[in-house]
């Protein structure tokens, strides 16, 4: 191609943000949170990774083969897919959990609609979600943290907000007292793999933050809503309603807000929508865990609320530079 | 039971009663024909007739409006359903099919840039006019297939479209979204086709490209009929003159002009039957003296050197030549042509 | 009062007619390719089952018991649902004809919509009360246009997507439609 | 004096984008480039009609002679910017990417100035009106790119009161400095030429915006004005220089969607031209050179240097010590909003702010993926808009559906593009759109 220019539409520059960067940076900040997990759990943890990410990788190399579409495979998309679904698994989840979930994710929630960007749900989310309804024994056999070289067994237990839903029911009152907030933070909070430790995901999402790969606009005004509405229960009943900091801490929350309700890819794109967004999910969080059957609400309404993205990005179109409402006109200088 | 029947009674009564009314409050005229001829229509909404889509074509068939002519991808037994419907008249009209004015793949057309950016011909044509050397060549980024509502058209590897003649309905979507111009309605049974749409001065063309029309003019010197002409620099065929017989092809220097006539099938030659009283006058007459024949005795044409230009049939006083299409497509190497059907000029 | 509020919440999330009772699925695939006909066809839903609860919940305690020809059951409320669906129609058509064309055939096939017969017969099963039999229809008439709103839009946004030619149309609205209904199945215990 | 004035006030407007701002040749003085041997002045170097030709092969013409006359109103003359002879009117390469025509003056080497170009008698008793026929004749356009006839823009309607005059010397575009040089080394002409535009226009309230990061260029102008026009330091923020969003940042006023800035009472114009208003009306000099800033990892020498309209590409890059061998992409105007050239006989017009030069690794590949929806382009929009939507309603064809998102109002400045992680051409997409909308329309109106 000698004495050829090459022709492009402008502009000639172009930032150094692309795909892979952006996918292998969300990677790098799950990265503590996953070190937790490993730390707590042993073998076990790092199995499931092990297990999640061959089969997804396995799985999204097949379909495209399938689909004779170019293999993407190495774009970093399908590792946070796997990461972030072993994370939403019991750290007891036996071997083909694992794999029914890595599928069900990377081929249904994800390959059927065309791969990458295409997607209405967050296929972890999905994945999550077929498992808990499909094989419910699997999915809530929760077992205590033993971390790595301890000596200790692993031993069941039920998750905070799981024995506070059965206290509830049973006794009618809940006792916060037994539960220490430092552990939570740290990571000795019983759930799945990725909720150990709110610190170490917290230090996963400052850093997402500061490249702004994602914006504060859903995980802020997500985490603000739970803590307000169960604010405003616990207020009016602390016997029967567990406190704020008790239900941003406990549970999948922080994962979700910051990791999986921040999925670009099914969430809406103007910041206006993202708040919307954020409110929903933290309305229908709280519903779930007060009134719901299910301890837990984080999975059901990022799903619910990706299900309504398209609806309130459509709504939420940023207004043009210069677009006056006819209601407005003649009021602008 | 007696209950029961007069409470079924009843109610049908009511219900009657008041859909009685709300007929007459919310009556909107409604043509049923509408309906059943939107069904007939091709339902491929190509916007060929000029209307939205199938539906509003079919609203301005019975309102009067519009001609069943105007769809071109309408087969003959629908067409004439519709023109049954509606008690009016349907004419064929000369079935056409898209072809393209332009082979930048054989003449070798050059890149003059490298272009990177959306893969769509009219995207590319912004950007100093796309990547080929020939300011009139086809782009070859296939916004035509991607148009085509009927899926005839498929393109080459190296980037020109091939127009299946048989999908085709002349409906004319790439027509008017190709930014080149190069591809054209024409009909079928004139299957000859300048495949060239520079103007530029022949020099200019031969620069880049070996096949596109220099403008020589050899074509219009030799067509028997007037039917080519030279505008700009550039032959093009006067459908109706052209009789189809070829020459220009053969005469072309630079291989523009191109013969379509096996691809479609319509490819005829002449047949001398007994009628014939040895006049010589088609003997005479032939360009190509593919006639031969004693005077007073039949004649015989050489189907190998006939070129179908009919002009032998316009001479014979007797009506003893006529134009018999065939098919040389199957195998044109062994045997003499199949005949598929008849037909006079 | 709060029980009306519980049996809306649980008509319109808990046991949503489309996503968790599977009824009424045939509109909700026909007409949920673009918004505006989705919400359309809601509209019509709504009037029609709070009316069809209405007239339905009359005719079964006044006529129907009384009389003890319970068995006329089905066809009586059929009868009622279309001709309220033969008015409905009418009334689209000449309000809104661009709205008539969209819905097309899917309008007059409310008349055989599982749902809005569902709403009616399930006020008898669960001995409604009069307003408890409205609330609960207008509670599944809304149940039902926010999952044909919801799922237009995500459909809106299939349209955009590189869905594999094999799975594009019906196929990838159907496991859509499933995955939808497996988020709803958050709300399972919500109300008892 | 100085001291007395207030300090600006500056506003944001929002999006925009920062990209590196590679300023090679923000410490070289202008050159003047030599001579080259022959010209190409094309008819059509603004926008509007084209001029109409009024020499023929053969004539003679003394630099600054009339070659071309006005098409219409929203058109200017065009002249010769070197002594010589016609050689003909040919179709010739053209920035736009294909042939247009063009003068031909072969140089006598002489450069003789048509003598009938001499000062006016006397420049403060020259009335707005005469100003803007000075400006008319001289062939001024907008010198930052897009060439808009000056004296259009100087002609507002009655009903469109006009009480600010902006001075734009925010060159935001990476690499170039033809401006940042301009106003360093004659602040005099830019602040002279501020003025007599402000006369022109009537109008009182004058200020030059320059970027932050040419505070040099600020002192320079501060020390050349008094206190009728002020220089006001903006923030460093592509698209700084974008006529509506330099409105917004410096008057707070916000032109109305689809509207011009005369709605809100601006007229904006380049430094660049207000140096040749400047140019015209104290020394009766038409528009014949312009200051090009030639840059980038493409070349041997980069320069900024003051070329005649009409030089060939070729003689310009010569003057500049060559291209780099693997130059693989060329580019008229900065990396934002520049087009690529194809073509090294295109020539310089007077649009013409800067010719960049990539190499092979400057002018990266990208491949486009599939849109993530991370909003990116979303955030950037200086106009608010929503690119990722309208781009892929255009990919499938739907140009209805992109005009619903205002692909209409997109100004093309490249943001969007810049940001998007999966590499979409989303400024092609708008312009693709823009131009199928219009044709769609045209077609539609028979």
């Amino acid at each position: 191609m000698k004495d050829v220019y090459l022709i492009t539409s402008g502009p000639h520059v172009h930032s150094t943000d692309s795909i892979p960067r952006v996918m292998y940076s969300v990677v790098l900040a799950l990265l503590p949170a996953v070190a937790v997990s490993i730390l707590f759990f042993g073998a076990a943890a790092l199995m499931m990774y092990a297990i999640s990410i061959i089969t997804c990788i396995a799985a999204e190399a097949a379909c495209q083969k399938i689909m004779k579409r170019p293999v993407t495979v190495t774009d970093g998309s399908v590792l946070i897919t796997a990461i972030l679904l072993a994370m939403n698994l019991p750290p007891s989840a036996p071997w083909w959990l694992v794999v029914v979930g890595s599928l069900t994710a990377v081929v249904l929630g994800k390959q059927v609609y065309g791969g990458l960007g295409y997607n209405p749900f967050n296929p972890v989310l999905v994945a999550r979600v077929v498992l808990l309804i499909s094989f419910p024994v699997q999915m809530t056999n929760w077992v205590s943290p033993a971390p790595l070289f301890s000596g200790i067994d692993m031993v069941s237990m039920a998750t905070p907000l799981g024995e506070i839903k059965t206290e509830l029911l049973t006794t009618g009152a809940i006792d916060l007292a037994r539960y220490n907030y430092f552990d939570f933070t740290v990571g000795f909070m019983g759930g799945s793999l990725g909720e150990m430790s709110v610190i170490a995901l917290l230090l996963g999402a400052l850093f997402l933050l500061y490249r702004g790969y994602i914006t504060w606009h859903i995980p802020v005004t997500y985490i603000g809503t739970v803590f307000v509405l169960t604010g405003i229960f616990w207020m009016y009943d602390p016997t029967s309603f567990a406190n704020p900091v008790f239900h941003v801490l406990a549970g999948g929350l922080v994962l979700g807000a910051f990791f999986m309700a921040t999925d670009m890819v099914t969430t809406p794109v103007s910041p206006r929508g993202m708040v919307i967004f954020g409110l929903g999910c933290g309305i229908l969080t709280v519903v779930i865990r007060l009134f719901g059957g299910y301890p837990e609400g984080v999975a059901f309404s990022i799903l619910l609320m990706n299900a309504a993205t398209p609806i309130i990005d459509r709504y939420t179109v940023p207004r043009k530079f210069g677009y006056t409402r006819p209601d407005e006109a003649g009021g602008a200088s | 039971m007696l209950s029961a029947i007069l409470t079924l009674a009843g109610l049908g009564f009511l219900a009657a009663l008041g859909l009685a009314v709300a007929s007459r409050v919310f009556y909107v005229k409604m043509d049923p024909r509408v309906a059943t001829i939107a069904d007939i229509l091709p339902g491929a909404n190509c916007g060929a007739c000029g209307y939205g889509g199938c539906g509003a074509f079919a609203q301005a068939i019975v309102s009067g409006e519009g001609k069943i002519e105007a769809c071109s991808a309408i087969d003959e037994e629908g067409a004439h359903a519709i023109a049954d419907i509606m008690g009016i008249m349907y004419t064929e009209s000369e079935k056409e099919w898209a072809v393209v004015l332009c082979r930048h793949t054989d003449g070798g057309v050059a890149n003059t840039f490298d272009y990177v950016g959306i893969s769509d011909c009219r995207a590319a044509n912004l950007v100093g006019g796309g990547p080929k050397a020939c300011p009139s060549a086809c782009i070859g980024l296939g916004t035509c297939a991607a148009v085509c509502p009927f899926g005839a058209i498929t393109m080459s590897a190296d980037g020109l479209p091939i127009i299946d003649p048989n999908r085709c309905t002349a409906c004319g979507v790439c027509v008017a979204e190709c930014p080149k111009n190069v591809i054209v309605l024409a009909p079928v049974s004139s299957a000859v086709s300048v495949h060239c749409s520079s103007e530029d001065k022949g020099a200019a063309v031969k620069k880049v490209c070996s096949t596109g029309c220099i403008g020589c003019g050899a074509c219009v010197r030799v067509c028997p009929f007037e039917a080519m002409t030279m505008e700009n620099n550039l032959a093009a065929v006067n459908y109706s003159k052209c009789r189809v017989c070829g020459l220009c092809v053969s005469v072309c220097p630079t291989n523009a002009i191109r013969d379509h006539r096996d691809e479609l099938k319509v490819r005829k030659i002449a047949v001398i039957g007994d009628d014939c009283n040895g006049c010589t006058l088609c003997a005479r007459a032939c360009p190509v003296d593919a006639i031969a024949g004693n005077p007073k005795e039949q004649h015989t044409v050489d189907p190998a050197r006939c070129i179908g230009c009919g002009i032998c049939a316009d001479q014979c006083k007797r009506g003893a030549v006529s134009m018999i299409t065939v098919d040389n497509t199957e195998d044109e190497a062994s045997g003499p042509a199949t005949v598929v059907g008849g037909g006079g000029r | 009062m709060g029980h009306f509020v519980l049996l809306i919440i649980s008509a319109v999330l808990v046991n949503n007619f489309v996503l968790a009772r599977f009824l009424g699925i045939c509109p909700f695939l026909g007409v949920s390719k673009k918004t505006e006909t989705a919400v359309g066809m809601s509209m019509a839903v709504v009037f029609v089952m709070t009316i069809a609860a209405l007239a339905t919940w009359l005719l079964q305690t006044y006529i129907l018991i009384p009389f003890g020809i319970q068995y006329l059951q089905t066809i009586v409320f059929i009868l009622v649902i279309a001709s309220l669906v033969q008015l409905v129609e009418m009334v689209i058509q000449k309000v809104s004809p661009v709205l008539y064309q969209a819905l097309g055939i899917y309008l007059p096939l409310i008349t055989t919509n599982c749902a809005v017969l569902g709403v009616a017969v399930l006020n008898i099963q669960k001995e409604h009360t009069f307003w408890e039999a409205i609330i609960f229809a207008f509670g599944a008439s809304l149940g039902f246009g926010l999952a044909l709103v919801l799922f237009a839009g995500i459909r809106e946004r299939l349209d955009l997507a590189d869905v594999p030619k094999s799975l594009r149309g019906t196929a990838i609205a159907l496991i859509t439609a499933g995955l939808l209904s497996l988020a709803f199945m958050g709300f399972a215990g919500l109300v008892k | 004096m100085m001291g007395a004035r207030k300090k600006q006030k500056t506003y944001r407007f929002q999006g925009g984008v920062h990209p590196p701002e590679e300023k090679l040749t923000a410490a070289l003085p202008t050159e003047a480039m030599p001579l080259p041997e022959k010209i190409y002045i094309p008819l059509s170097q603004h926008i509007g009609a084209p001029a109409v030709p009024v020499v023929k092969e053969g004539d003679r013409v003394l630099t600054g002679m009339v070659v071309a006359e006005a098409g219409g109103f929203v058109s200017t003359p065009v002249h010769a910017s070197i002594s010589g002879t016609v050689t003909g009117i040919v179709d010739y390469p053209h920035p736009v990417g294909r042939n247009m025509p063009a003068v031909v003056v072969e140089s006598d080497g002489a450069d003789k100035l048509d003598e009938k170009i001499t000062p006016p008698p006397d420049i403060n008793s020259l009335t707005g009106e005469e100003i803007r026929e000075i400006i008319k004749n001289a062939g001024i356009v907008g010198l930052g790119g897009a060439a808009f006839p000056t004296h259009v823009k100087l002609s507002p309607p009655k009903d469109k009161p006009i009480d600010t005059l902006i001075i734009n010397g925010a060159e935001c575009e990476p690499y170039l400095t033809a401006d940042h040089r301009l106003m360093l080394e004659h602040p005099e002409k830019v602040i002279g030429g501020a003025r007599l535009l402000a006369k022109a226009l009537g109008v009182t309230r004058v200020l030059t915006g320059v970027e932050k990061n040419k505070m040099d260029a600020v002192q320079a102008l501060t020390g050349a004005t008094g206190s009728d026009v002020a220089v006001v330091p903006f923030a460093v923020h592509y698209p700084q220089g974008a006529e509506k969003q330099l409105i917004k940042a410096s008057v707070d006023r916000v032109v109305p969607a689809g509207g011009l800035p005369m709605d809100v009472g601006v007229v904006v114009q380049n430094v660049g031209t207000a140096a040749a208003v400047y140019d015209a009306v104290t020394d009766g000099m038409p528009l014949i050179s312009r200051i090009v800033t030639v840059t980038g990892p493409g070349i041997r020498t980069p320069k900024n240097l003051r070329v005649r309209i009409g030089t060939p590409l070729s003689e310009v890059i010569a003057s500049c010590g060559g291209l780099a061998p693997d130059v693989r992409k060329v580019i008229l105007g900065g990396p934002m909003m520049g087009n690529a050239q194809f073509n090294l006989q295109v020539p310089v017009i007077k649009g013409t702010s800067g010719v960049l030069l990539l190499t092979e690794s400057a002018a990266e590949v990208l491949q486009p993926g599939p849109c993530l929806r991370c909003g990116n382009c979303v955030r950037v929009c200086p106009m608010g808009l929503t690119p990722l939507m309208f781009a892929r309603y255009t990919e499938l064809g739907m140009f209805d559906e992109a005009a619903e998102f205002n692909v209409a109002d997109c100004i093309e400045c490249g943001c969007c593009a810049y940001e998007c992680p999966a590499h979409i051409p989303l400024v092609q997409y708008a312009k693709y759109a823009k131009a199928e909308i219009q044709n769609r329309k045209r077609k539609a109106a028979g």
